[in-house]
């Protein structure tokens, strides 16, 4: 098997969390799907690192899990925050951005 | 001496300034401050006359540069004064017959709480008309020419609160304008011509010029003379000026300023004399006009309008000398310094009349008035005689010139134009004899007005009389002095040049002529108007007769033509500047709305919908790299 | 040639099965968490997805990661999420009917579209060369990484450790509600209710339904309506609350139903009810 | 080095415009009194720049050139030509008269009135105005030029939209919403007339290379700079398409009246006379020196635009039933003079068209602040609710009969003198558009006299008839102009003095030599 692959599972992955971010409304699992889509890059980094021979793309997806980390952690309280001012994590409630 | 020619200028000027600027504390003395300055005036014309006097004739013309005005590139216009004999005439006739008007003035506006302000106007009137006749270019000259346009337009509009009066000011001042545009165009001309608008070097050169361009530019300085001097076809305005007060139009639309585009073009001889084409014009806008204000001044039964037809007619009398070339100009002048007397004293006179009769102006309504004016009587009397030519006073000697100079013009057009001119003649003493008789003979006409008063009529204060009297010395004699001897003709020669026309008839025939004529006119206005009652109200006359009560119908024509046309011309434009030139902008404006409206849809607030836009374009954005790589 | 160098061209045959196997199951995960109804069903289906990531990590040669999906994503982020969903309500489930019009197509096409050009670019790439990890790994995955974050990218390494910092700040100052005074005590609140005159004795509790949670249901009030004021704030927040007063009318129902069938009578006309009901109005 | 005078003439309105915008709400008087003590000391700055231009001197005098962005060449450079310069005295001559005339337009309406105007604001604009005006004089870097012919428009838009006739304001919503509309409508024309000149600003970037006006017209005139016929068009285009928004030329010009409508009488005045001359100006400075050859090319449909401007406007006015509208549609005919004798190419246009620039920001000045003045007192910008109002305050009347006079340009006016130089100018090498402008000067007195007579003869209406006369205060902003009026209409000589040479230069550059008369009568 080509290693190859792995660049296309992660590029499934991808399209995958992209589409759930767009159709689904709950904040949480949008947000969940963001993680996928970050977890599939990470895939690609990890897969291209072996490729080349080098741990550049390990630090890489490690700095991006890091990163990661850091966005669950405001991204929740933010929606924790908007559950206790609107009770609800619907992402389509928050349309205030139109004229 | 030179100095003093700005001199001539400036004291009328600083009354104008005084008197409009100087507020309600110069209100006692306003009317003597200006009528001192515009004596101060001339004096010194006076002063400078007896200079000119006592020069040869060839040395008479003073110059005197005061400023350069508008220096540009190639553009030369400098404010420089110029006094040969043509002007000096001017300055007297101005300054002299100013002064009187302005004595008489104080007389007449006694009542009249804007007095200050009238005399401030009248002086601003001579300070412009003294421009024009002393510039040396075309622009001076045209400032002065537009300058006594405007004090005519305040003059006239003097008593702004009446509506017919402030129409009549507006309506000179407009037809002025198109007579200026044409002056304009003529300095415009020049200048592409020669280079300059300065007298002497453009008619010094006159020869190097194509005719064309001469031609063109003579048609133009006509246009510019018959809106000064109301002449067919920019006559219309004159009648209507006659709502100023009677010294303005004694001043102004009869004596000097309406004479003004006589002396353009007696100035400007030389290109007219290079322009036969345009002569002729001029003859015949000459002619036509005597005969038009003539035939005008017979209908009308308001006294100074029909004064001011008849001053159209002599106008018309001058512009047809002037037009006949070197043989016509001095008689042009002398006619019109004459006019400038007898038809003065007529409008005073007239102003005379009205102020005894509480400003009544229907001629029907007066009648007799012999025996409760005479001074007035005996100055308008002789006045009358003189306008008429009656032997031996000044219309006389100047008008049979002129008559005499048509029929020298030679060929079928000499035939006419005299003919014409002999035709003038016997109207003006139709209607000068019908003037004088529904005025001063017959039955008193008069009737209490609506409020119950009845005129009484009475002689005027000496300050109205004075002047009256003086100017119809000079009706009696200015004739006999110029003419003869010839005086006048050798004083301006030099200036307008002169031929002796070769008449196919002589001028015993031609003075004998003219009597008999005179003597025609006189009785078919005696017929009529001397042997039975004149009615009250006016009969409704021939056809021809209605037509001259309108001027002819000339300002029913101006009224269907140019003020209605106007008014539907510009309110289309405003129509289409609203809809078509806004219209399109305002499309543009409404449809980019459109579209932006339709846009904005887009933005629904969803931030999912806006993720989609966001992975569409990347979406995009990679497949527009893999096509590059591809490519 | 060294079978870790040989497995730079291509994959044991073990990697491709366990490859083939898990990466179906990483797609299914995958798919469920975008389809799952409930958040708390995502959550666990992308927790499979991530251990499985961890895996291909491990299979990659990324020893560390591996360990650190494992122990950070799924022991840390996962159990963050579902703490969150629990939350905000464990058993709500999310309605998957579209509401902005033409989205779903949308999006399905533009993760199509993406997805066939990502693979499209990856096909088109010249992935041939694969240099393996053996030589980079060859001090241990570890201290290669460890070389590589305290050397070449400490100052990224640096900045992520104030990222990290400031976000659990920030993760504070946004859930975190100062207390501007001191908390009532009961008494006060009583005092409280009185001086406001409604709802002076205490709440009324929930219904007694003996259910397996009987808070959600409310209690009924004495003209058999029921109240909202019996459950409490957070459960009506979350929309949990159980009617049950139509469970028991369906319930009284079927026993008469039953009743009747027992005794043969017949059922009871349905037009009739109608008009009586008409008529009592 | 020596002091940066072009600069400090700049720099004091704009700090005087941030210094009376601090001064607290509640001195509304100290700010007023500041904001014209700002003015006066920056025409006296400007009086110095007259005094210290030489007109036999270099092109540019003055300059002040510092480097700003210098990764795209954009310099700070400034410097005066005689042209400039007598802008730059015009507009620090009007900004005084502006101020001390709209000393009370900007007083909060009632106390305790919700609409409150922030009168600090109004000074403040008006002086912020001027500095960019007068920066746009000076400016001979194209990109810096650009800079502050589109900032203007800041200012503007708000002293437009935010400042209306107190008369029209008690309350009345409609007149809310006809001013923003004239505003933003001020605001879109200039502003995609200003796009349409950034595109050819950055394309004369890429063509030649740098911003510096002096630069690209020297490697012009020395052949060193090479456009494409195409490419030169193209960019003219561009400029004049802005400048004739600004100008404004026909059929561009309908925001003008709407504007000027709108706003109260002196910020009227400040668009006439001030902020539209940068347009022309423009044209003179940049359309032709930058683009000779594209500047022929298109000057006979230019001529024709400017043709239709004069008699279009002057008809325009004929018809209009507003006082402010008139007098914006005049300005039109006037503007279309300006730019005839800009085209016309002949050393007495644009001498005369620069000179025109001059005098018509007086004139205008003078019969627009009279007519403000009349219509504060009246409430109303109707003609038709006028009539007589000679009878009640003749000094008004007076004054108001004078700038029509000028207006109409009348001989011993200023005016005139430049109306009959540009007429002269465009006559002795188009005669027919030289006639047909001519019918201009007819329409002229037509409007003008119509207005007057309409408004100040005639029977006294009812409602002017406690009409008061002009305040002492309004009487010093109109009397200093009518006295410029007369002075310059009778001695031109020190303006004319200033911008010949400079118009001889434009008219090197674009190659073009004074039609010869055809017969050699001058000495």
């Amino acid at each position: 098997m080509n290693p190859v692959n792995y660049l296309y599972l992660s590029a499934l992955l991808f399209t995958i969390g992209a589409t759930g971010v767009l159709i689904r409304r709950n904040a949480i699992v949008v947000f969940m799907c963001v993680e996928l889509m970050l977890n599939a890059c990470n895939l690609a980094f990890v897969t291209f690192s072996r490729m080349h021979g080098n741990l550049d793309g390990q630090v890489i997806a490690f700095f991006t899990m890091v990163v990661a980390a850091a966005e669950v952690v405001v991204g929740l309280a933010i929606i924790v925050s908007l559950f206790r001012s609107r009770h609800s994590a619907s992402v389509d409630d928050a349309s205030l951005m139109k004229l | 001496m030179e100095n003093l020619i700005a001199l001539l200028v400036a004291a009328p000027l600083l009354g104008a300034v005084v008197l409009l600027c100087g507020g309600r504390r110069l209100d006692a003395v306003g009317h003597w401050i200006g009528t001192l300055l515009s004596s101060a005036s001339f004096v010194i014309g006076v002063v400078l006359f007896t200079d000119l006097l006592g020069k040869n004739a060839e040395h008479r013309t003073l110059m005197q540069h005061l400023w350069t005005w508008v220096p540009v590139e190639g553009f030369q216009a400098d404010v420089t004064f110029r006094l040969d004999q043509l002007s000096m005439t001017f300055v007297l006739l101005i300054t002299g017959v100013g002064s009187l008007i302005h004595l008489y003035s104080v007389g007449y506006m006694e009542h009249d709480e804007r007095r200050r302000r009238f005399f401030g106007y009248l002086n601003l009137f001579l300070a412009a008309m003294l421009i024009l006749v002393l510039a040396d270019n075309y622009l001076l000259l045209y400032v002065g020419w537009e300058g006594v346009g405007l004090a005519s337009y305040l003059l006239i509009g003097f008593w702004q609160h009446k509506p017919s009066a402030a129409t009549a000011a507006k309506k000179a001042f407009l037809v002025n304008r198109v007579g200026d545009m044409g002056l304009s165009i003529a300095i415009m001309l020049m200048f592409t011509t020669f280079g300059t608008f300065a007298f002497g070097p453009v008619l010094s050169h006159v020869g190097d010029a194509s005719e064309g361009k001469l031609t063109g530019i003579a048609l133009m300085l006509l246009l510019a003379a018959c809106g000064k001097s109301a002449q067919v076809p920019l006559q219309s305005w004159l009648g209507d000026a006659m709502e100023g007060p009677t010294p303005v139009s004694a001043l102004i639309h009869a004596a000097t300023m309406v004479t003004a585009g006589v002396y353009l073009i007696v100035r400007s001889g030389a290109i007219f004399n290079a322009a036969p084409d345009a002569q002729l014009v001029v003859t015949v806008v000459g002619a036509v006009t005597l005969l038009f204000g003539a035939i005008v001044g017979c209908a009308k039964d308001d006294i100074k309008k029909a004064l001011a037809g008849s001053t159209m007619s002599q106008i018309g009398y001058m512009v047809l000398a002037a037009g006949l070339g070197p043989i016509g100009y001095v008689f042009a002048i002398m006619h019109l310094v004459t006019h400038g007397f007898f038809k003065a004293g007529l409008f005073l006179g007239a102003g005379s009349v009205m102020h005894g009769m509480n400003d009544e102006v229907d001629m029907r309504k007066y009648g007799g008035l012999r025996k409760y004016m005479p001074v007035t009587f005996i100055t308008f009397g002789l006045g009358y005689l003189a306008i008429i030519g009656f032997p031996g006073l000044s219309g006389f000697f100047s008008k049979d010139k002129i008559i005499e100079a048509a029929f020298a013009k030679g060929g079928t057009e000499g035939w006419i134009l005299g003919g014409a001119a002999l035709l003038g003649a016997a109207i003006t003493a139709f209607y000068m004899t019908r003037v004088m008789l529904m005025t001063f003979f017959g039955e008193k006409r008069w009737q209490p007005d609506e409020n119950g008063h009845e005129p009484h009529p009475h002689e005027s204060p000496r300050t109205m009389t004075i002047p009256m009297i003086v100017l119809a010395f000079g009706s009696v004699f200015a004739g006999g002095i110029f003419g003869i001897g010839d005086r006048f003709l050798h004083w301006l020669e030099p200036v307008t040049g002169h031929e002796e026309g070769n008449s196919p008839v002589s001028a015993l025939t031609v003075t004998l002529a003219t009597m008999v004529v005179l003597v025609i006119g006189v009785a078919i206005a005696w017929a009529q108007y001397g042997r039975r009652p004149v009615p009250a109200v006016a009969p409704r006359g021939s056809l021809l007769t209605r037509a001259a009560r309108r001027d002819l119908l000339q300002d029913d024509f101006n009224h269907v033509v140019l003020v209605r046309g106007g008014e539907h011309l510009t309110r289309s434009l405003v129509y289409v500047d609203h809809t078509l030139v806004d219209g399109v902008v305002n499309g543009t404006a409404a449809s980019m709305g459109g579209l932006s409206g339709r846009l904005r849809k887009l933005q629904n607030g969803y931030a999912r919908s806006y993720a989609v836009s966001m992975f569409g374009g990347a979406a995009i954005l990679v497949a527009a790299t893999l096509l590059m790589r591809a490519v | 040639m060294s079978p870790q160098l040989a497995a730079a061209y291509s994959t044991s045959t073990g990697e491709a099965f366990q490859f083939w196997v898990l990466g179906t199951v990483a797609v299914i995960g995958a798919l469920s968490t975008i389809l799952m109804k409930r958040a708390v069903h995502s959550a666990l289906s992308l927790a499979g997805t991530m251990i499985i990531l961890a895996v291909f990590y491990l299979a990659n040669g990324a020893y560390f990661l591996g360990v650190v999906q494992i122990v950070v994503y799924t022991g840390a982020i996962m159990m963050l999420f579902l703490f969150v969903v629990m939350l905000v309500g464990v058993t709500a489930a999310d309605s998957l009917t579209e509401t902005i019009k033409g989205q779903r197509w949308l999006a399905l096409l533009c993760g199509l579209g993406f997805g066939i050009l990502l693979v499209a670019g990856i096909g088109n790439a010249s992935l041939s060369q694969f240099d393996g990890l053996s030589t980079a790994n060859a001090n241990g995955n570890v201290q290669g990484l460890a070389a590589l974050i305290f050397t070449k990218y400490v100052f990224a390494f640096e900045i992520t450790g104030a990222l990290l910092i400031t976000a659990a700040v920030g993760a504070m100052v946004l859930t975190h509600r100062e207390r501007t005074e001191r908390p009532k005590t009961q008494r006060e609140l009583s005092e409280q209710r009185v001086r406001e005159g409604k709802h002076v004795p205490p709440l009324p509790a929930p219904g007694v339904y003996a259910r397996h949670n009987a808070v959600d249901v409310q209690g009924l009030l004495p003209d058999g309506t029921p109240s909202e004021l019996t459950v409490s704030k957070t459960l009506r927040d979350r929309g949990q609350i159980r009617d049950v007063s139509s469970e028991a009318l369906n319930d009284l129902r079927a026993l008469e139903q039953r009743a009747e069938e027992r005794l043969e009578r017949t059922a009871i006309e349905p037009a009739n009810l109608k008009r009586t009901e008409e008529a009592s109005k | 080095m020596s002091f940066p005078l072009l600069t400090a003439t700049a720099a004091l309105p704009a700090l005087g415009a941030v210094a009376t915008a601090a001064v607290p709400a509640a001195r509304r008087t100290a700010a007023k009194w500041l904001a014209l003590f700002v003015s006066l000391a920056t025409l006296a700055l400007g009086i110095v720049v007259l005094v210290r231009f030489d007109p036999g001197g270099d092109r540019y005098q003055l300059t002040e050139s510092h480097p700003w962005i210098a990764d795209f060449g954009v310099r700070y450079e400034l410097g005066v030509d005689g042209i400039a310069v007598a802008l730059i005295a015009l507009t620090a001559l009007l900004i005084p008269f502006v101020i001390l005339a709209g000393w009370h337009d900007a007083d909060p309406l009632e106390t305790g009135s919700k609409r409150w105007r922030p009168t600090q604001g109004f000074f403040a604009l008006i002086l912020a105005v001027e500095a960019m005006v007068i920066i746009s004089f000076e400016a001979t870097d194209v990109f810096l030029f650009y800079i502050f012919f589109e900032a203007m428009l800041i200012p503007m838009y708000f002293l437009i939209g935010g400042f209306g006739d107190r008369a029209h304001e008690h309350g009345d919503e409609a007149a809310a919403t006809q001013r923003s509309y004239a505003a933003v409508k001020f605001l879109l024309y200039n502003l995609v007339g200003g796009l349409i000149m950034l595109a050819a600003v950055i394309g004369l970037y890429v063509v030649a290379g740098n911003f510096s006006l002096a630069e690209i017209a020297q490697a012009r005139a020395n052949g060193t700079l090479h456009m494409a016929t195409n490419t030169e068009r193209w960019l003219f285009l561009g400029f004049f398409f802005a400048f004739a928004v600004k100008a404004p030329l026909w059929p561009l010009h309908t925001w003008l009246p709407n504007a000027m409508q709108e706003s109260t009488a002196p910020v009227a005045v400040l668009i006439t006379a001030v902020v539209d001359k940068v347009g022309t100006f423009a044209m003179l400075r940049f359309c032709l020196q930058l683009f000779p050859e594209a500047s022929k090319w298109a000057t006979p449909v230019i001529l024709v635009l400017a043709l239709i401007s004069i008699i279009y406007g002057a008809l325009l006015a004929v018809g209009q039933r507003d006082i402010k509208r008139l007098v914006a549609y005049a300005s039109i005919s006037h503007f279309g003079f300006i730019i005839l004798g800009i085209f016309a190419m002949t050393s007495q246009g644009q001498s005369g068209a620069t000179l025109y620039m001059v005098n018509h920001g007086i004139s205008t000045a003078a019969l627009m602040l009279v007519a403000g003045f009349l219509i504060s007192r009246r409430g109303s910008r109707l003609i038709a609710d006028y009539g007589g109002v000679q009878k009640v305050a003749p000094v008004l009347a007076g004054t108001f009969l004078i700038g029509s006079l000028a207006t109409l340009s009348l001989p011993g006016l200023a005016p005139f003198v430049s109306e009959f130089l540009v007429l002269v100018g465009t006559f002795t090498r188009y005669p027919a558009i030289g006639i047909i402008a001519t019918f201009g000067i007819v329409l002229a007195a037509l409007y003008t006299l119509v207005l007057y007579q309409r408004t100040m003869t005639g029977p006294v209406k009812p409602e002017v008839a406690a009409m008061p006369d002009l305040r002492p205060r309004e009487l010093l902003v109109v009397a200093p102009l009518i006295v410029l009026l007369i002075f310059l209409g009778v001695y031109p000589k020190p303006v004319t003095d200033i911008v010949n040479p400079s118009v001889k230069q434009t008219l090197s550059d674009v190659h073009k030599k004074d039609p010869k008369p055809s017969v050699e009568a001058a000495k």
